[in-house]
């Protein structure tokens, strides 16, 4: 899923302090299964900036809403009044939800009230790490199904740097394990250790980010 | 909500330890079908009825349901099996070794365990008796450490045995002596009367020589031809695995159950319907364990007896339209109550509290990031909801 | 179908409480008698150890929750009423009470006696001059005055040194007790634990014949006590006297057994850590019920330590020896089982 | 809102609950003003109710939960102190002293603690008011 974290709330106040007709709007997927920006995390800040702002005449007003989706219009078509109504949306989505708000309702002032972080997995409860960066071109069949470019900070391909010692990565030996010695021991256990001696080409970034805005048009879809 | 749930008076015994076979003959005496199940053998000593049915070497793998309807699944000589009860006991004990290690000595000819003795005096005469005949045993205990209840209990036993039945000469070498159980003051009493000589030591000085061993300690040294160490005492073995099926927590010591006042000795699980029994969660000799099983009996058949089960008066209930199937209730739950299911009349899956095995805590509720969790019976102040 | 068979349980302590619990849950009619006004007994003065927001496991809050639910079960609660007489009763047992608002008798097929103990006086052991040195006091005195008083009652007496002396009218075969208390380690550690957490520089002494550190719940006190640099002497004073430099500290010499020096030392407080004795009236109830006593005194139980002479009566607690409140809990529920197994066995 | 006229108690029922109950056998009330609200345990601690506590006018929110290691849902003491925790952050973000939020572990043996607080409490953020 796509993991996000609400940004500090001193940013958030400094962004809203202008208005004083506010809706938030969480989204009840990922963000809301991340513990950042479903129906709670609104409540919770609704809270919050109504105590922050708790002197001010007349009151802020602050609508809370939460939807199924916000990357998709038809789940966002409920709001159309209450975005009109209010003078700015802040999003708990992740950034697609934001600019899903955006993109339908253009006369919106829509602000980001989540840092969207990167897609992963939860490794226990309120712990989250990160597990792909999409590059468009999945080799994990090669590195016994670990990722050596979302997981190595190097995104090394042909084995570890130096700065690997007892398993950890020298980035951040605290919390980053050495992808390196994860593959090993991987490929050791399924007894395909040999893969490693493949030297793998440079890879093709070409379908990863650096070839700009990605898009999937699958023909038989559309029509 | 509350109505009451009929449940079978039917229990699961998971063990073979002397308290486990304890459990199950009350369970029985109080009309109990009882499901016997160990890894080992099981002991042979009568306890035989159509309302027992006993499966020894037999591997539990997975666990279903709640308390009322737990369904056991088992490895049974190659078979699968699959049994209903409305209640667990694990009574699967302790596990006995030598910690060579830390006495940094080996077993010899000259260098005993208290089991190597007792096996000795459990073999047919003379030979049970000769080997300890007017010899002089020095019994060394907590030396290195921790001594467990259940082996200073032994000690006392197998210094009484071996002065009585074999006229050995018995030194008793502790550091504290344990005597905090109902009788044992009187029982050291009864050594001493017997000859056991106790003394204290700071810290005793022990050496195994080719044909006596020596302890020298706070007043002087003694030889004698045998040195008795007790062994330790841990967890078993599958502790980890047995917890992990039964999803429940192990204390930071690897026995069951986490040492919380509010529940430990009254072999309460956090899970509701499952309980311990003995020495697979206390420290207590033989006879405390069979104690301890007898008072979980007497909270089985408080909660079953009376053939049907009620839910608590606070309890958690999951709104299924509402849920996004995040599992956050279920990773919180710490009675392990939660389980995402398909609500088969609202074609929805979604979290579900069990509601009888719901404890009313609110953790689920509480962490629950849409507010999707109502928890039914407790009173709050109408500004929660919001001014 | 047979009506609901009746027990009384004499006494409203931890053990009491929970036999009555445990077999009105199973379904008995239970009477709970109870002598005080007011339900709980010993247990009542216990304080809470915890340190630093840790649980410490004493125990000594299993009692709240029982007495919320005795309110609330079936139990028949009759305060202030103590038993006068018993008679039996076409095998049962015929009580009659006094004091109750119930005059008639009670009929009953069982009774659990739990009873309770009685803290040693500390007066009898004289040397220990406990009644005449301001600065010796007891371990039942400290527990209740934290209770009282909340958990900082010692913070600001101006404390530097502070002893435990254990096995005070305990494990003495001269004063008529030969037998271990069962709870003064465990709470003179604990005790001394929460002392030290709240004053670190506080130097604490514990004086003990042996330290009775078994058990899965205190094995973590002992451990961590040790560490926190409470210092554990083997050997006791005799006599504790006045300091002849400063009139309200306490002085006494002894016998440091494993170091093989005799000290003479001065402490601010001395906390005579007192056992427990059978209750004064034990006797009574011993003889009204037709029970025996043991040699101190303690009812006089079979090998299950719970059934006396007297088919029907059974004893629950530290009225049969002395238990920690966990302990205490656990044998009245064992009682609890052992009685109802006696009624079921009576209805056939 | 504005008129910080009360003190809201968020407390276990198992501990802090145990030991108003003797406070009030023994004729102790609680002082005016304050609002006890009773959890089925520390763990039902909602972050959203104590900001609400504090929109609905409450000057000073004390949480109470048993002491670690002895709540019988395992945890519950340790989310109600974590959340407390991650609630005087925002609280400081937003611009209320962080001291308007308490948190303490309690045992039901603890009456003569739970009344001395309280009592503090009160004296420090209604008392000065009511002057």
């Amino acid at each position: 899923m796509i993991v996000a974290e609400r940004k500090p709330l001193s940013e958030i106040i400094a962004k809203v302090e202008g208005y004083n007709r506010l809706l938030i709007v969480g989204c009840n997927t990922c963000v809301a299964v991340c513990q950042a920006g479903g129906e709670k995390e609104v409540a919770m800040l609704a809270a919050a900036l109504r105590l922050r702002f708790r002197d001010r005449q007349p009151a802020m007003e602050i609508i809370e809403r939460s939807v199924e989706r916000q990357c998709e219009e038809e789940f966002n078509q409920v709001l159309a009044e209450d975005i009109a109504h209010a003078e700015a949306v802040l999003s708990m989505a992740c950034g697609v939800g934001v600019q899903t708000l955006v993109e339908q309702f253009p006369d919106a002032i829509v602000l980001p009230a989540v840092n969207t972080k990167f897609m992963g997995r939860p490794e226990e409860r309120g712990v989250w790490s990160e597990r792909c960066i999409g590059c468009g071109n999945c080799v994990l069949d090669k590195f016994g199904g670990i990722c050596p470019i979302t997981r190595c900070a190097k995104s090394l391909l042909n084995g570890p740097c130096g700065g690997s010692e007892n398993g950890r990565c020298e980035v951040d030996p605290e919390n980053l394990e050495c992808a390196w010695q994860l593959i090993y021991d991987r490929l050791a256990r399924l007894g395909q250790l040999d893969r490693l001696l493949e030297i793998e080409p440079p890879k093709d970034w070409s379908t990863a980010r650096y070839g700009g805005p990605r898009k999937i048009v699958r023909k038989d879809m559309v029509l | 909500m509350s109505q009451a749930t009929p449940v079978a008076k039917q229990v699961l015994v998971l063990g073979a330890s002397s308290e486990a076979a304890r459990a199950v003959k009350e369970l029985l005496a109080l009309g109990y079908k009882v499901l016997w199940v160990s890894g080992d053998e099981l002991p042979s000593n009568g306890l035989d009825s159509p309302a027992l049915a006993k499966y020894a070497n037999c591997r539990l793998y997975a666990l279903e349901g709640h308390v009322g309807r737990f369904v056991s699944h088992f490895l049974h000589q190659g078979q699968r099996l699959a049994l209903s009860t409305s209640a667990i006991i694990v009574a699967t004990g302790n596990e006995r070794y030598f910690p060579a290690e830390r006495y940094g000595l080996e077993l010899s000819s000259l260098v005993w365990t208290t089991s190597q003795v007792k096996e000795q005096l459990k073999k047919p005469l003379p030979q049970s008796v000769l080997a300890f005949r007017d010899k002089r045993i020095l019994l060394l205990l907590d030396w290195s450490g921790e001594t467990s209840k259940e082996l200073v209990s032994e000690s006392f036993s197998l210094a009484g045995e071996l002065c009585e039945r074999c006229r050995s000469e018995v030194y008793f070498f502790y550091r504290d002596l344990t005597v905090d159980s109902p009788g044992w003051e009187q029982r050291t009493r009864e050594l001493r009367d017997k000859g056991v000589v106790f003394c204290r030591y700071g810290e005793p000085e022990v050496t195994v020589g080719e044909a006596a061993v020596s302890i020298s300690y706070l007043e002087g040294t003694v030889e004698g031809d045998l040195l008795v160490l007790p062994e330790a005492v841990r967890p078993r073995g599958d502790t980890a695995e047995l917890a992990e099926i039964l999803q429940v927590r192990l204390g930071e010591d690897g026995y069951f159950q986490e040492l919380n006042i509010r529940k430990y000795r009254a072999g309460l699980s956090a899970r509701k319907g499952i309980f311990f029994a003995g020495r697979c969660h206390m420290d207590c000799d033989a006879s405390e364990a069979e104690s301890d099983a007898l008072q979980v009996v007497a909270a089985v058949d408080a909660l079953l007896g009376q053939g049907a089960l009620e839910p608590e008066e606070v309890i958690a209930y999951v709104d299924p339209s509402k849920c996004i199937r995040c599992l956050t209730c279920v990773r919180t739950c710490p009675h392990a109550a939660v389980q995402v299911v398909e609500y088969e009349d609202m074609d929805v899956v979604a979290a579900r509290v069990d509601e009888l095995a719901c404890w009313g805590c609110g953790a689920c509720a509480s962490n629950c990031p849409v507010q999707a969790i109502e928890m039914v019976g407790q009173e709050m102040p109408a500004w929660v909801q919001g001014v | 179908m047979r009506e609901h068979p009746s027990v009384i349980v004499v006494g409203g302590g931890i053990a009491g409480l929970t036999a009555a619990l445990n077999l009105a849950e199973r379904g008995a009619h239970v009477t709970l008698v109870e002598r005080d006004s007011v339900l709980g007994g010993n247990a009542r003065t216990v304080c809470c150890k915890a340190i630093a927001g840790e649980c410490q496991l004493c125990g000594g809050c299993l009692l709240g929750e029982r007495l919320e639910l005795i309110v609330s079960s079936p139990v028949e609660l009759l305060l202030e009423t103590s038993v006068a007489r018993v008679e039996r009763d076409n095998g049962g047992f015929l009580v009659y009470l006094e004091g109750a608002e119930k005059s008639s008798p009670l009929r009953a097929q069982a009774v659990i006696l739990a009873t309770g103990f009685d803290h040693v006086d500390a007066h009898t052991k004289g040397p220990y001059g406990y009644g005449i040195l301001p600065s010796v006091t007891t371990g039942e005195e400290m527990e209740r005055k934290i209770k009282e008083e909340g958990q900082g009652a010692y913070d600001a007496l101006g404390l530097h040194k502070v002893a435990f002396i254990q096995c005070v009218g305990s494990r003495d075969e001269h004063v008529g007790r030969g037998y271990c208390s069962q709870v003064c380690c465990r709470y003179a550690l604990r005790l001394a634990r929460l002392l030290k957490a709240r004053q670190p520089e506080l130097e604490i002494t514990i004086f003990k014949m042996d330290i009775q550190n078994s058990g899965r719940d205190f094995q973590k006190t002992w451990q961590a006590a040790q560490e926190e640099g409470i210092r554990i002497v083997a050997g006791l004073p005799a006599v504790i006297r006045r300091s002849s430099e400063e009139p309200r500290r306490a002085t006494f010499v002894y016998d440091d057994i494993l170091a093989g020096q005799i000290v003479q030392e001065d402490f601010d407080l001395v906390v005579l850590s007192v056992g427990m004795q059978p209750r004064r009236d034990a006797e009574q109830v011993a003889e009204l019920f037709g029970i025996n006593q043991d040699r101190y005194g303690f009812f006089a139980v079979g090998d299950d330590l719970i059934s006396t002479i007297v088919p029907g009566v059974f004893v629950a607690g530290t009225c049969q020896a002395p238990r920690s409140m966990a302990e205490a809990a656990a044998h009245a529920q064992q009682a609890a089982e052992a009685c109802y197994r006696y009624l079921q066995e009576l209805a056939l | 809102m504005g008129d910080h006229q009360k003190i809201v108690v968020m407390a276990c029922k198992h501990s802090a609950g145990e030991a108003l109950r003797e406070l009030q056998r023994e004729g102790w009330a609680l002082p005016d003003g304050v609002e006890w609200v009773e959890l089925p345990c520390g763990g039902s601690l909602d972050e959203l109710h104590i900001l609400r506590a504090f929109e609905a006018g409450a000057a000073a929110v004390l949480v109470l939960a048993c002491y670690h290691g002895a709540c019988r849902s395992l945890d519950g003491s340790r989310w109600a102190e974590k959340r407390v925790q991650a609630i005087q952050e925002m609280l400081a973000e937003i611009g209320i002293e962080q001291d308007r939020l308490e948190f303490r572990n309690i045992a039901p043996t603890m009456p003569a603690d739970l009344a001395s607080w309280v009592e503090a409490l009160h004296r420090r953020v209604l008392a000065p008011a009511g002057e």
